[in-house]
Formats: structure tokens, sequence, C-alpha cells
């Protein structure tokens, strides 16, 4: 499977992960650059479910100290193309 | 100049007195809320309950309606027993259940206060009955109003009554109302006398505001009923000072006609017929007025300090308890 | 001096308007002359003095309403009072009809023994029954608190758990869905505020210890190992309840019914629709792992509405969280039939003195609510500072 | 054991209390010269004469005051209202006087009264004369109501009743006179309890008076189908045996009650509310009530066949009991 994946292509896959740990939220109305922990009242349970789908999703290894990197969609969506075109150097 | 003999005159003119006081009392009770309910007074009516009363014994019975303070008074039941009653006393004569309309006495025959307009006529009926079954020389004395005229239970009664000869007495106090009704609006023949003709009864009317006169009318017809005569009817034309009951706004009658029939005030009357017949002094009067304010003054005291019926016995005496039986 | 008070003029008056007095201050009145004209409800009635005397003076105005039994007039009494004048009672002696107001005996506190009726027939009411079928509760497992051991919806829907989003509600459309759960909440915590006699304690405690700990296991562990600090906090109240068991179980009738086992119920919040707690049965056995797996897995299948009827019926304790919704100190209130719940805020930074040092430590407020039927301040107080005691060794849990 | 109607166990009850207590007498309309509308005082007449059987004007308020009176004064009267229809007229002196005087004096006075009534429909009478009010009478403290269907209750509860201190109310129905039974004067007939006329397990069938006969057929041809009915006849309503009728009902699980009144407010609907809360954890099913259809009954043979219950109704209501009552 190519490391390389378009922004648009991991924003999306992001939101649809999102989507399964809050099934019932909106996610066509967060704002990206906001954390998302607070719009859809995401728990430290759920955060750590995310990080887990994210993990299996991207194959990257997320220490909790990066945690803080990932709290928004923006946040997330920089972070694992920075982890996988890293990953690719 | 018709003389009075003393000691007689002065007793009448005592519970008359008696009477008076006891129901300006009430009033006063009720407007403290000590007496709750329904309260008619008998002020005015005075010289029926104290001419008549006493011409049955005993062993006669009683039956009256729900204006019968005065009534009981003079039948003997102890004040202090009525104001207790009045206050829902278990010291009072019913202990507490009957009130002002309900007044019992066994140990006289004093078969209450019922408040059913007519409702007594066939009960002093029955009791003259059970007289003349077992062949006993008592007479039934039955109180009522001129509304009760107008129940069809005063023409059954009548009726019975006179086809049985039973020994009763059926005594009509018309004090002209039935409650806010006039007589000649709610009757068509006033002459409430008249109308024991349709039973063959004898009948007849009398000043009801004149305590002797009541008293011989009522002396002649207990003594007739007595022999087996059968019932025999009399109607006491008198008149109530007050509302009929507390209170009432009197919206029915004149205060033109009241202030007339007062200038006929029994006890004004009788008073004023001692004085002439000189029987009478200022000394007696304050005599009465204090022995009965002392009276009224003890029996209020009484009921004061009654206790209220425990509220286990609430239910006690709706049967008559087993080992009551014969 | 008597006082002429508002009379009493019909057995259910409570006031009175004065139209016009009938006399003035200085007038003589004798007793049982007209002094005034009062307006009932009813009709216009003429009110007269009970007493013979100067008037003194007159204290209502004539439009004005007054209560029955107030004072209306002052009245300097003259002339030979008749016998024993009963002293005026200030105000009107509304003796409250005693006789009405029944003294029932206590009824006897001794428990009524549960009557089985002669074919051991279940003493449910059939809508109680009815209710056990739509929520998949056994009636047989439910112990009742109604007459005489009756079982009633309460205790169906206290079986049930505070919240019962489970498929039987599939029916229902998601708001009507929501309504039904907000009112079950409602009845179990109306029910628990009315029956229950909650005391609270709380205390602070240090987790620098446990955070670090956990810190460095989660380096170690995968990420679909990793250990939340909630996990640590949940096993600290299980094995504490070990040690103060009357803590973990039920009020039931009228007894406490101590619980064998621990399956502490964790509060889970279904954003929109309320709150959840289904049990992880026999908590304390499980190591840390094992704990976080089971912990995940219940809280994804409350969220999906997919829990197992089981999960909601036993819990024999519940902890709630709010740390993450910033609050420091939760005071909760107990799920009936349990007799207790454990609270946890945020965890924050603290001055703590160490040895006489000042220092920065991690810290959360750690709260207990519990039934006084069953236990008492000292033995709650001994829980709290049990589970500080664990939460010191984290290794340990 | 003797075989007689239901109308000859009455009149020896009541000719065995006039021999036996000279206080007793019979008062009512046709009682005498007639022999009583349902012929229960035949000769009565003649045997004791005109004091003690006495024929009244058409006066029930007041025969029935006076019976009030006459027990007051020392008598131990029977009075007869001819039909529970006309008892209307008397409710006043039932509810006010008979049912309130020892309650209301304070325990003084007790009223030893029997009032003995027909009651019923299903004589094409049509509908002012085919009324079934017991139950409203059995709704009222201080008097007894009993309501007996066999020959010998018929009897024995009339002698029984002549020992109570307080008025008893006998509702005959008027379809049970002509009816032949077993008398067994030895046994010891109660007013206060209920009586298993047929021993069951599926379903409890409580009915009274007229309808118990109407059930025990029902019964019968239900037991043919393999339904096994329990038949409970109350014999008296105040005082209701709520033990024996609760009993039956925690035995079966399921209850139909048969009353001849209109279904609502009747007594049926008392017992109903007795059963729901004494028995409600052991019931499989609502308790149901067959009654008379809501309507004056009609003059029509099948109209009033079709109005009141009968054999197929009570069969077809216990198949719907046992239905619902899944």
């Amino acid at each position: 499977m190519t490391r390389s994946r378009p922004t648009s292509e991991i924003k999306q896959t992001v939101l649809t992960l999102l989507g399964e740990i809050a099934p019932e939220a909106d996610l066509t109305t967060i704002r990206p650059d906001r954390s998302f922990r607070d719009q859809l009242d995401i728990d430290s349970m759920d955060f750590l479910n995310f990080i887990v789908a994210v993990h299996n999703e991207f194959h990257v290894e997320v220490p909790e100290s990066d945690y803080a990197q990932l709290v928004s969609i923006d946040g997330c969506v920089g972070y694992l193309e920075r982890k996988l075109s890293h990953s690719q150097g | 100049m018709t003389d009075i003999d003393r000691t007689h005159g002065l007793w009448l003119l005592h519970h008359m007195m008696r009477i008076r006081r006891f129901e300006e009392k009430c009033a006063e009770l009720y407007s403290l809320g000590k007496i709750r309910g329904f309260l008619h007074l008998y002020i005015g009516e005075e010289a029926v309950a104290v001419g008549a009363m006493p011409t049955f014994t005993l062993d006669d019975a009683i039956v009256a309606t729900y204006r019968e303070h005065g009534h009981s008074l003079v039948r003997g039941t102890p004040m202090r027993r009525l104001m207790a009653e009045l206050y829902g006393k278990a010291t009072g004569c019913a202990r507490g259940r009957g009130g002002s309309m309900h007044f019992f006495d066994a140990s006289r025959r004093f078969y209450g206060g019922l408040a059913i307009v007519g409702g007594g006529l066939p009960v002093a009926v029955g009791l003259a009955l059970a007289d003349k079954l077992q062949n006993r020389p008592r007479v039934t004395a039955c109180f009522f109003g001129d509304g009760a005229v107008a129940e069809g239970e005063f023409h059954e009664s009548l009726n019975l009554a006179a086809l049985w000869k039973l020994p009763v007495l059926f005594l009509c106090e018309n004090n002209l109302y039935a409650m806010g009704t006039a007589l000649q609006r709610h009757q068509s023949q006033t002459d409430i006398a008249r109308k024991a003709d349709a039973y063959a009864i004898p009948a007849e009317a009398v000043d009801g505001m004149d305590v002797r006169a009541v008293e011989s009318a009522t002396k002649k017809a207990v003594d007739l009923v007595r022999q087996g005569g059968g019932p025999y009817l009399i109607e006491y034309r008198t008149y109530r000072f007050r509302a009929h009951s507390m209170y009432d706004a009197e919206l029915y009658r004149s205060k033109q006609e009241v202030s007339q029939w007062k200038q006929r005030d029994p006890i004004a009357m009788f008073e004023r017929q001692l004085r002439e017949a000189g029987v009478l002094s200022e000394g007696d009067l304050q005599t009465i007025e204090s022995t009965v304010g002392d009276e009224i003054a003890d029996a209020e005291a009484f009921a004061e300090a009654g206790m209220w019926e425990p509220l286990e016995d609430l239910t006690k005496d709706v049967y008559t308890p087993a080992k009551q039986t014969d | 001096m008597a006082e002429f008070l508002m009379p009493i003029l019909g057995s259910d008056m409570t006031e009175g308007k004065l139209v016009e007095w009938k006399k003035k201050a200085g007038d003589r009145v004798k007793k049982g002359e007209i002094i005034a004209e009062v307006d009932t409800e009813k009709a216009t009635i003429e009110i007269e003095s009970f007493q013979t005397g100067i008037i003194e003076q007159l204290i209502a105005k004539p439009g004005d309403t007054v209560p029955v039994g107030a004072v209306m007039a002052v009245i300097r009494e003259e002339g030979k009072p008749s016998g024993l004048l009963p002293e005026v009672q200030p105000q009107v002696h509304l003796e409250p009809d005693r006789a009405a107001k029944p003294t029932r005996p206590a009824a006897p506190l001794t428990p009524p023994a549960p009557r089985m009726s002669e074919s051991a027939r279940l003493r449910i009411s059939p809508s109680a029954r009815q209710l056990a079928a739509e929520l998949g509760v056994d009636p047989s497992t439910v112990q009742g608190t109604g007459a005489d051991g009756a079982i009633t919806r309460q205790d169906i829907e206290a079986a049930a758990g505070p919240v019962l989003p489970s498929s039987a509600e599939a029916a229902g459309t998601a708001i009507d869905r929501q309504a039904r759960i907000r009112q079950t909440i409602a009845a179990a915590m109306a029910r628990s505020k009315r029956e229950i006699p909650h005391y609270y304690l709380s205390t602070t405690i240090d987790l620098s210890r446990a955070m670090t700990w956990l810190t460095e296991q989660n380096l170690k562990r995968p990420v679909t190992d990793r250990l939340l600090s909630g996990v640590l906090l949940i096993k600290a109240v299980a094995l504490a309840l070990r040690e103060v068991p009357e803590l973990n179980g039920f009020w039931k009738g009228h007894a406490a019914a101590q619980s064998p086992d621990i399956h502490v119920g964790v509060a889970v919040s279904l954003r929109q629709t309320g709150l959840v707690a289904p049990a992880i049965h026999h908590t304390d056995k499980h190591p840390l792992g094992d704990l976080m797996k089971r912990f995940q897995e219940v809280v994804k299948r409350a969220r999906a509405g997919t829990l197992r009827s089981s999960e909601f019926s036993d819990p024999t304790i519940t902890v709630t969280s709010l740390g993450e919704q910033g609050v420091e100190t939760v005071f909760g209130v107990i799920y009936p039939p349990q007799v207790a719940l454990v609270g946890f805020g945020k965890i924050v930074e603290r001055p703590w003195v160490v040895d006489g040092q000042m220092v920065a430590r991690p810290v959360i407020t750690a709260t207990l609510s519990a039934d006084h039927r069953v236990t008492d301040g000292h033995r709650g107080g001994l829980f709290l500072s049990v589970v500080d005691r664990l939460l010191q060794e984290p290794g340990a849990l | 054991m003797a075989k007689m109607t239901y109308r000859d166990a009455v009149r020896a009850g009541m000719r065995e209390a006039l021999v036996n207590n000279p206080l007793v007498f019979l008062m009512g309309e046709d009682v005498g010269r007639y022999g009583g509308t349902y012929a229960c005082s035949k000769g009565f007449l003649e045997e004791f004469g005109p004091e003690r059987i006495r024929d009244t004007p058409l006066s029930e308020s007041t025969f029935v005051g006076a019976g009030i009176g006459a027990a007051l004064g020392g008598m131990r009267p029977i009075v007869e209202v001819m039909t529970v229809n006309f008892s209307l007229l008397a409710l006043d002196q039932i509810v006010n006087n008979a049912a309130t005087m020892r309650h209301m004096s304070g325990g003084q006075f007790s009223v030893p009264l029997i009032v003995r009534i027909a009651t019923g429909a299903g004589r094409q009478v049509a509908a002012q004369h085919s009324h079934s009010f017991e139950g409203w009478y059995a709704h009222i403290p201080g008097i007894k109501v009993l309501t007996p269907a066999t020959v010998t209750d018929a009897r024995g509860m009339l002698l029984t009743a002549l020992k109570e201190p307080d008025p008893v109310f006998i509702f005959e129905h008027a379809y049970l006179y002509s009816m032949d039974g077993e008398l067994d004067e030895a046994l010891s007939v109660d007013i206060s309890t209920a009586a298993v006329r047929r021993r069951g397990n599926d379903v409890s069938l409580i009915t009274f008076g007229g309808s118990l006969w109407k059930s025990l057929q029902a019964a019968n041809g239900l037991a043919e189908e393999g339904i096994d009915a329990e038949v409970i006849d109350l014999r008296v309503l105040r005082p209701l045996d709520v033990a024996t009728l609760l009993g039956s009902v925690k035995k079966t699980h399921r209850a139909l009650i048969i009353d001849e009144a209109w279904r609502t407010g009747s007594f049926a609907a008392e017992v109903s509310a007795q059963i729901m809360e004494g028995a409600f954890y052991d019931l499989d099913g609502p308790v149901s009530r067959l009654c008379s259809a809501e309507v004056p009954i009609p003059y029509a043979k099948h109209l009033e066949d079709a109005a009141l219950p009968n054999v197929e109704g009570i069969m077809k209501a216990v198949h719907d009991v046992l239905r619902k009552g899944t």
C-alpha cells in the first residue's frame, strides 16, 4: 500500500474514523482548526479508541506525548502527513 | 287584673330569661368560632317551650326540631351538657356528635333535635303507637315548625295518628317563616290549626307570645290525649326575633314587622303582667339575671374544659355492642 | 377594656368587609345593639356588640376587608357585668377541628414478613410484570420492595439499571427513546433522593506515583493495550470494597443486602440521551489490562445501545468520573437499590507539602455518597483512605 | 327437614316471632286483611288480631318512621314495605333516623327494627316495579342488609335478626316466594357470613339473593364443559363477609360477580373493589361483573330477559373471564 496519500484523502479518512467514535455527531459542522474533543464531547476513552483506529489505519505509532497534536482535524492531518512523509524518507 | 301565683310566675319568667340569655351567649360564641356549623336561635319563641314543656312528665316522650335549645333547657338537660355539645366536646349531651341541631337525652325521653323538616312526626307517631300497644298512660309531644306542614309526612302522620287514635300531641310553632319563605307564600290554607280538621283531629290556635295562654291550652290538650282521646294539634302563633340561623340577611321580612312583633316580646310582656300583679320586684329581676348569668358562665367553663372525643371512638356506636343485647 | 372582633357570620366565612359603623368613638353601646354593618360573600349583615360600654376607638375603616377574629374596635366596658364575665380572648379561638385530624398510631416498624401465597406465586403487579417483559428483566431475580415483598414497577426499573437503551427501545423513535430514558433516570433519581438518606465524604489523593507509573506503562504497551487513569481508579475502588464490603450491595425492602461479588458500574455518558452505568463483572478480579479491555468494550456497547440487560441488572456500586467535564468534586446521587456511589473529579496540579517542602503534584478529589441506613461516615472515611493507599502503589493494582 | 316454599318459610319465621314475643308486631300495606301482597302473613290477622297485624295507609315514610318510633318505644316491630320500589319514599327515615340515631345520640338510643322488602325483576311488571336497590342500602353504616336466597335462610335470618338491637333490612327477591326448598330448622342461621353453595377451582361466581339459582344452574352447565366453578352466596351485603369471598378468589384466581342491579355503582362494583384491594396479587385477570343492562326494565318478556343476567349470560361471561385471564 503506497505510503503517500494526498491530504484530502487523509482528512477524509480521519473524519470517517472520528464518525465511528461519535456516530451521532454531525461532522460537516465541526471547525477543523479547533479541538474536536470539545466540539464532539469526546472523552479520554473515545480519544484512545480514535488513536487506536488511526494507528490501525495509518500504521503509525502515536506516543502519549504526541496526543496534544491530534486533538483537531487539521492537527491530525498535519501530524499524519509529517509521520507518513517522514517514514517515506 | 288576674292574680298570678308569685312563685310560679317567677319560675316562668326565670326560665324564659334563662333561654334568652343562653341563646344570646350562643350568638356571641358563634361569632368567636367556638360554636360552628348551623345555629338556630329560639329568641322570641321562649313562651312556647316554657309554657308547654312543663305540662309533660318525664315519662312522656318529646320529639323536637333543630331549634330545640329552649325545649332541652326546660326539659331539664343540664345547661353544661348542652353547651359542651355546642362546643363539640365529648362531655356534650350527644358526645359532640350532634351539635346544636341534635340534642338528645335518653334519661328524659328527649328523642332529639331531628333536623330533617317533618322527619320527627312519623317517629312521634311510632312512639305513641308503642305506648298504646303497651297500654301505658303516656303521651308523646311532637314539636315542629310551620315549614313542616308542607311535608307529606305531616299529612301522613296526622292521618295515621287519627286513624289509630294514638296519644300524640302535634305542637306546631308557627313563627310565620319557613326559613326565608313566609307562610302565605308556601301554604294555600294559612290557618294551620284548621288543617287538623281534615283528619278529624281536635285543634286550636294559641297566642305563642303569652306564656300563660300556652301553658293552659297545652295542659288541657295533654289531659285530653292522656285520657285516650287520640291526637290533638295546637298551633302556637309566635315569632323569632333573630335570623333563621346564624346568619342570614333577613331579606324576606321588613324591619318594621320585626320591631312590631318585638312590642309583644314574651318576656317583656310577662314581666309587665307580674309587675302589675305586684308579684315582681327589682330585686327579683336582679336575682334572676345573676343566677342565669352564673349558670351560663359555669356552662361555658365546663364546655371549654371538656375533652374532645378520642379519635379511636369515631366508629363507636354505629352499631350496638353485642353484650348490650338482652 | 374589651376588644370588638370581626365575628364569624357563617360556617365557611374567613373575612368580612366593613360597610359602615353605626356608632362613633365616645358613643355608648348596649349589649345586643347593632354596632356595624358587614358584607360577607352572601349578604350584608348587621352585627351586634356583645358588651355594654363606651366605644374607645374604631380601628377598622369602612371598606376595609377584615379577617375573622381581627380587632375592629375597642370598647371601654361599664355597667355590672352579669355574673362571671369570661375574659374576652384577644383573638378568635379558631380551634382546629381536632376530631377531624386523625392521630394515627405510629405504624409498627417491624418489616412485614414476605407472605408467600400457597402456590408460591410471584408477588408481582401486572404492570410490573409487563414492564419486566418489555425490558428483558427476569422478575424472579428481582427482590420486591412493595407491600409484603411484592415486586413493583420501580423494582423492575431499578433492576434494569438507570437507563435502558437496549434493543427493546428500538421500536420508539430516537426522541421518544430519549424521553423514555430521561423518564427512567428521573424515576430512579427521584426515588433515590426520596428514600435514601445520603451522606457525602470527599478527600484529595496524590496521584503522582500512579500517573508516573501509567506513563511508563503506556510507553511499553502498544497503543491497543494502553491504559487510562480511569481504569486505575476503578480497580482501586474494587479492591477497597474488599476491605469495606458494606458499601458493596443493595437496600432490599427494609434491610441491607451485602453482595458477595463486586461488579462496579461505570457511568458512561451517551451524549444527548443521558447516562448509563453498566457493570464490569467481578471488577476486583481482573488485571488492569484485562479490565481496560472490558472497560472499553462496555463503553463501546453502551454508546451503540447493545448492552446486555445482565450488565445493567446488577452493578453493586457505581463509579462516576466528571474530570473531563472540568469538574473537581462530584457529589453524586446513588442509583437505587445500590448503597454507595464513588465520584472522581479532574486531575489537577496542586501545591503539595512533602517533608515540609512545597512541591507541585497531580491530585484528584475522590468523593463518596453513601446510604446512611447501611453505613456511617466512619466506614465511608475508611473506604476513601483505602482507595488513597492503593493508588500509592499502582503496580499492585 | 321439611319441604316448603320460600314464602311459607318467611311466614313460619314471622309467625314464630309473633307467638314467642308479645312485643313483636307486623305493620305494612295489606299485611292484615289481604294476607300480605306475597301472602307471607296470610291468617295472621285472624290469629293475632288487628293490634299486632296492622294494615297501614299508603304512607311509606310515615309507617317506616312509626316503626322506628315504636322500636324506640320498646316494641319489636316488623315493617313490611311491599317492594323496594316504594321504599324510596322512606329513604329519609331510614338513612337520617333509623341508621343514624344511635351514633348521633352518642350511643343513647338503639332502634331494634326489622324491615322486610321485596326486590328484583323478572315478572314483567315493568320499570317502576322491577328495581334492585339492596346495594344502595348496603352503603349505609348503622343498619344491616340481608339477602336470604334459600328457604332455610328466609326463616332463619329473620329469627336471628330479631335478636339484633339495630335496624335490619331483609330483601326477599320477589321471584323466590314460590320457590320450593328444604327447610333445615336445626341449622343455626347467622347474619354475618357468606356461604359456599358449590365448591370449585377454576372461577369464583359471587352472587346473592335471586341470582344465586341462575349462578348454580350456570355452574352445572360449565361443569359439563369441564369448567369447575365455585359459587359463593354472599347472604349478607352489610356487614360483607370479605374473608370468605377473598378466600375463594385466592384459590381460583378469577372472579365473576352476578348482580341484578344496574352495573354502574352496583354492589358488584363494591365486591370487585374489595377483591382488587384484598387479592390483587392473586388475580390472573380482571374481576368481571354481570349485571342488568342499564335500561329501565322493559315489560315485554323477550326484552326483560335480555336485560337481566341469565344462565347463558353467566356461562358466556365465565368463558370471557377464563380467556382474558391468560
